[in-house]
């Protein structure tokens, strides 16, 4: 790597990225101050697309917020819808029946998958290889298919309910959930890894670029693949564990490296074994109920409480507060991007447009969601 | 140590006066179970000699239950505390003094300073700190000292109590679990709080969008202008007494 | 009249001609090469085998509002389009399609070609600058450093094939190659000198990689990286402007095409001795080519402007040198034992 | 004004008229412009299975100079606005906007009594031609829209269009 050379501040000139970007996934803008090709100082400029998601919570009912939360993180909706109900149904004190734990747990690692999958394409298309981006919707669009199957919906999923699941899974999608299984694993080593882990200039482009350290992580709160490719093992399903996780066997991919390559590796790993978790908790599948009996209106009880959710981003929080009305009183969601960008300025700096890019894309961003 | 109870003892350095008390409960529940550890050994130590005397009678049959009996008894030798252990103590919770601390009671409101250990099964969080708006740093200086990082910053709107909350929740990535929320309220008329961004970088961006949606001020952050807002927003939206 | 003058100009619009059509209906190649690449169908809809798809482009992209922004310098704005598309235009009269057919023999038509190519160079150059834009003015800089980064190894592997053949006339180096697919340049077979055996894959690749390069394509595209400058230097473009920048680019895969299959594949040799030699032959190996453009372009992704500059000072420029002296060498050697 | 007849040229311009609509009908290039969960369905509808580039309109271009319709995939916010109105002025003519789902349509599920931040329908701002409902649309929902679109510019319907049963 040549050294950068920063010069005096009157030869630097402010590039506007975004918010109308391809490579900003949205409308992120980064305000830029370039000397050359280098970027001396990076400042994201959020909230092109906030939206009052939280301003709404405190204005309707438990349920009436449900729709709003796949339309957070629509890539991994399911993780949203998860992480809500999940604080929900802890602060009014439901249980949910075993087979809906199942059911969330394969739903929600299918759209995990998904997530990684659109994930990959946009990353390599922000690289500038098109290709691997349509390759990629090929497999995504098996997993909606599967899940329109059960969900209704092909993005925004609204599924999951106080006390369990809206709609129970039948063979259908049971046996299409294992042929999807077989097709990514067979298509993941020759089409993803072949094509483009292997190949030269990606890994050019990724090797020792964009460094976050453990400790940078730490300063920034910034979690998912993005901690665990700098070495440290992380994942809320295996630290603070929910759902039926604890009695799946999976682990947690986690390389030190901490470079771009290293996030990639990650996301690449965690298809693999979102693949295995799926597989055992189809074998595992228990019978019984989907949804607990709960009250038509929800009241729990004045008091706040936090559930926290592993997104495909990384830790989905959920601070709620109740008063014992029929809404939350306050509502406050942690999205795992939000984090995850902030440390994006301080890494950026002295470092050349072309990588700075590939930083942001092996970030995952979905700004609706860090916008909120 | 339980991680839980490592970091409740490091955080009631802030509270000095509950820490005595809390100490003072420990002790006295340390010397419970030393007292009750004595009374087992003595009780078994009886039992033993009812045994023995027994033995005597019924030779050979029993002899291998009643040599495991003094095992299990616990070394009194354990006991740091003062011999007057109080007998007309309160009844202290059962507690392990190497273990996670046993859950506070619901506190009534308003809730004095000081630390709570919660329920995590039905809250979610461990420990529930509520400090002055001046002690928020030394808070999070301790935690971060301790190996937790600020996974979010929360403002709350009590518009009843004339009172705005600031949440800071914390957490650890390494070792076993522990979430801890620390909290502070702020007059309605005057929110203000010290920033924690000098300790925790990733604050900066939280205390921007708090400052966004309630107008809580924190004094000495470096670029305290409007995150998600629209840059000349001059509303704050999460007020409760907000209409657009 | 005398028909030698009409010769040349007929010829001269069907070369234009020729430019023309594959300027516009590469463009077609490339959506639906780059459609069966990504498993979809591609353009469909717009005639049989939505083959009248460049026609409705073209259509739409000349009734398009030519917008000229505030603040650009209106005669570089202006010129740059234009400057893009005639050089490209004008280097196909120096290419021989067979030994009969070319708009007008040039002694040094080798020399004439890279003399117009730096000239296209300059039309992003100024696009970029009078764009006054700050992506189209990165996409300038970035493309003036690649295009003379890479025109040192490219020129340096052609003098080599000059050396070999002792000509700077296309027809000729073309002309020496005849005769079965082993006389190429490229093949390292006997029948050969020593020379070509051993450096003649080495230099083409050079070849290849420079021209992929100068014609600003995938993976080597700095000069529009969509992802990081959005369009680069054609970004405040609209209509024809844009579809000029584009005529222009495919225009200029073309000429690199013709190059490569005159320089190192013989130009309108038929691989095989008895089956005879013609245009044909020569249209099929530029097609081929411009597959295997179309072709990288869709698999790999971009470089990045350092490593491609690396690419061409560390490697390639230190390898070309190396091919010529080897090449003056056993040239030499040859001389001497012959 | 109004009823007073317009004698017929004698230069026709009718055909040429068609001829350019075929054109421009035919080439519909959009704007890689998305804004929130519609953009993804908008690249759903641009992949494999559903193939926007049989239409030719697969182009995705980056710049708004290159683009002939804007699909406003997304909430449009109140900071959002104004660059949306820049991006659409700089579109040369002639051009055409596409509101892609509710958000962008009226509002949708934001358009909420507490609303601060959500302009509600990109038609507050600039002209839309086609409303495609649904949040989001699904892709063949945005390929009917770009049908539509074309019937507008062409007065021809490509084909016939589905009812449902």
């Amino acid at each position: 790597m040549t050294e950068p050379i920063l010069c005096t501040p009157d030869e630097t000139f402010v590039l506007n990225l975004g918010p109308q970007h391809p490579a900003t996934h949205g409308v992120l803008r980064v305000k830029l101050t370039m000397d050359g090709e280098y970027i001396v100082e990076a400042e994201p400029v959020l909230g092109y697309i906030h939206r009052m998601h939280e301003k709404m919570a405190e204005n309707g009912t438990f349920a009436q917020f449900m729709p709003n939360t796949p339309r957070m993180d629509y890539l991994s909706a399911l993780s949203f819808n998860q992480g809500y109900c999940m604080a929900v149904e802890r602060a009014a004190g439901i249980e949910v029946p075993e087979r809906a734990e199942y059911i969330r747990t394969i739903t929600v690692e299918l759209n995990r998958i998904s997530s990684h999958l659109l994930w990959w394409g946009a990353f390599i298309l922000d690289l500038g290889g098109f290709t691997p981006l349509l390759y990629a919707f090929d497999d995504r669009e098996k997993i909606l298919d599967l899940l329109e199957h059960v969900t209704g919906s092909r993005l925004t999923y609204c599924y999951y309910r106080f006390g369990g699941v809206y709609n129970d899974i039948d063979d259908e999608f049971i046996t299409g959930t294992r042929e999807f299984i077989k097709r990514l694993r067979s298509r993941m080593p020759t089409l993803y890894h072949d094509l483009v882990t292997g190949n030269i200039i990606l890994i050019k482009r990724l090797k020792d670029i964009g460094h976050i350290s453990p400790e940078v992580c730490r300063k920034y709160g910034a979690t998912g693949p993005v901690l665990r490719g700098s070495g440290i093992e992380y994942d809320v399903r295996k630290n603070e564990p929910y759902s039926i996780y604890p009695e799946l066997d999976f682990d947690i991919p986690h390389y030190p490296e901490g470079d771009c390559m290293a996030r990639y590796m990650v996301r690449m790993d965690e298809i693999e074994q979102s693949l295995r978790i799926i597989e055992q908790s189809l074998d595992k599948l228990p019978g019984g109920p989907v949804q607990a009996k709960v009250p038509k209106t929800l009241k729990p009880p004045a008091g706040d409480c936090y559930a926290a959710v592993e997104a495909a981003k990384g830790t989905f929080g959920c601070r709620l507060i109740c008063d014992g009305d029929k809404g939350p009183y306050r509502l406050k969601l942690r999205s795992p991007c939000f984090s995850n960008l902030s440390l994006f300025g301080e890494i950026a700096e002295g470092m050349l447009l072309a990588d700075a890019l590939a930083v942001m894309g092996s970030l995952d961003l979905v700004i609706p969601e860090i916008d909120r | 140590m339980s991680i839980i109870r490592e970091t409740k003892w490091a955080l009631l350095e802030l509270f000095p006066e509950q820490k005595a008390t809390e100490a003072e409960a420990e002790v006295a529940a340390w010397n419970k179970i030393i007292a009750d550890a004595r009374a087992k050994a003595e009780a078994e130590e009886a039992a033993k000699a009812k045994a023995a005397a027994k033995a005597a009678e019924k030779a050979g049959e029993k002899t291998e239950a009643a040599e495991k009996a003094p095992e299990e008894a616990p070394p009194p030798e354990a006991a740091p505390a003062e011999e007057t252990a109080p007998a007309e103590e309160e009844p202290v919770p059962e507690m392990d003094p190497e273990g996670d601390p046993p859950v506070s009671i619901e506190p009534e409101s308003p809730r004095p300073l000081g630390v709570l250990v919660r329920d995590y099964k039905a809250r979610g969080v461990h420990l529930d700190v509520l400090c002055s708006p001046d002690q928020v740093v030394e808070a999070a200086k301790l935690l971060t000292g301790a190996g937790y990082f600020l996974e979010s910053v929360t403002g709350v709107d009590w518009i009843k109590e004339e009172q705005m909350e600031v949440d800071y929740d914390f957490n650890r990535t390494d070792g076993p679990l522990c979430r801890v929320v620390v909290r502070t309220r702020l007059p309605r008329s005057a929110p203000e709080v010290p920033t924690v961004s000098d300790i925790c970088p990733g604050a900066g961006w939280h205390e921007r969008e708090t400052h966004d949606f309630f107008g809580i001020k924190f004094i000495g952050h470096p670029y305290l202008v409007p995150i998600l807002l629209p840059e000349d927003a001059d509303y704050h939206p999460l007020l409760k007494d907000f209409t657009p | 009249m005398d028909t030698s003058i009409w010769r040349p100009i007929l010829y001269l619009i069907g070369v234009m001609a020729f430019a023309g059509v594959n300027a516009a209906w590469l463009g077609w190649c490339e959506r639906k090469g780059a459609g069966h690449i990504q498993r979809r169908i591609g353009p469909k809809e717009v005639g049989p085998y939505g083959l009248l798809q460049p026609l409705a482009d073209g259509i739409k992209l000349m009734t398009k509002q030519l917008l000229v922004p505030q603040g650009v310098d209106g005669i570089l704005f202006r010129v740059a389009p234009v400057l893009a598309m005639i050089p490209a235009i004008t280097s196909m009269v120096a290419i021989p399609f067979s030994a009969t057919f070319h708009a007008r023999p040039i002694e040094l038509s080798v020399l004439l070609i890279f003399a117009l190519a730096s000239i296209g160079m300059m039309a992003i150059l100024l696009g970029g600058w009078a764009s006054n834009n700050k992506y189209s003015l990165i996409s300038a800089a970035r493309s003036v450093s690649q295009n003379v980064a890479y025109e040192i190894p490219m020129l340096i592997t052609v003098i080599t094939i000059v050396m070999l053949s002792g000509s700077m006339n296309l027809e000729e180096i073309a002309l020496q190659q005849k005769g079965g697919f082993w006389n190429w340049y490229i093949f390292p077979i006997a029948g050969q000198s020593i020379a070509q055996a051993i450096i003649m894959p080495v230099s083409f690749l050079i070849f290849f990689t420079c021209s992929v390069a100068e014609t600003n394509r995938a993976p080597f595209d700095m000069a529009e990286a969509e992802s990081e400058l959005i369009a680069g230097h054609m970004t405040e473009y609209g209509s024809m402007g844009f579809g000029l920048f584009m005529m222009g680019e495919y225009l200029n895969i073309v000429v690199g095409a013709c190059l490569t299959a005159i320089l190192f594949f013989g130009g309108w040799d038929s691989p095989l001795p008895f089956i005879p030699s013609g245009v044909l032959w020569f249209v099929l190996k530029i097609y081929l080519l411009i597959f295997t453009f179309i072709w990288i372009r869709w698999t790999y992704p971009r470089t990045q402007i350092y490593k491609l500059l690396n690419l061409s000072w560390k490697i390639l420029i230190p390898f070309s040198l190396a091919i010529l002296l080897l090449t003056a060498v056993f040239i030499k050697i040859e001389g001497i034992l012959i | 004004m109004g009823t007073e007849k317009i004698p017929s040229s004698i230069v026709q311009f009718a055909s040429l008229d068609k001829l350019l609509g075929l054109g421009r009908a035919n080439s519909l290039w959009p704007m890689t412009f998305g804004l929130a969960c519609c953009a993804i369905e908008m690249m759903a509808a641009g992949a494999g299975r559903f193939d926007l580039a049989r239409f030719g309109a697969e182009v995705f271009r980056p710049s708004p100079r290159q683009s002939d319709i804007m699909i406003v995939a997304g909430t449009i916010t109140k900071k959002m606005a104004p660059a949306v109105k820049t991006l659409y002025d700089q579109m040369p003519e002639p051009k055409w906007v596409i509101a892609m789902g509710n958000c962008a349509i009226s509002g949708g599920p934001f358009k909420v009594e507490c609303n601060y931040n959500v302009v509600e329908g990109a038609d507050q701002i600039i002209p839309v031609d086609v409303y495609i409902p649904g949040c989001p649309p699904r892709p063949e929902a945005l390929i009917e829209g770009i049908l539509v679109l074309e019937e507008k510019i062409t007065g021809k319907r490509r084909w016939p269009r589905v009812e449902p049963t």
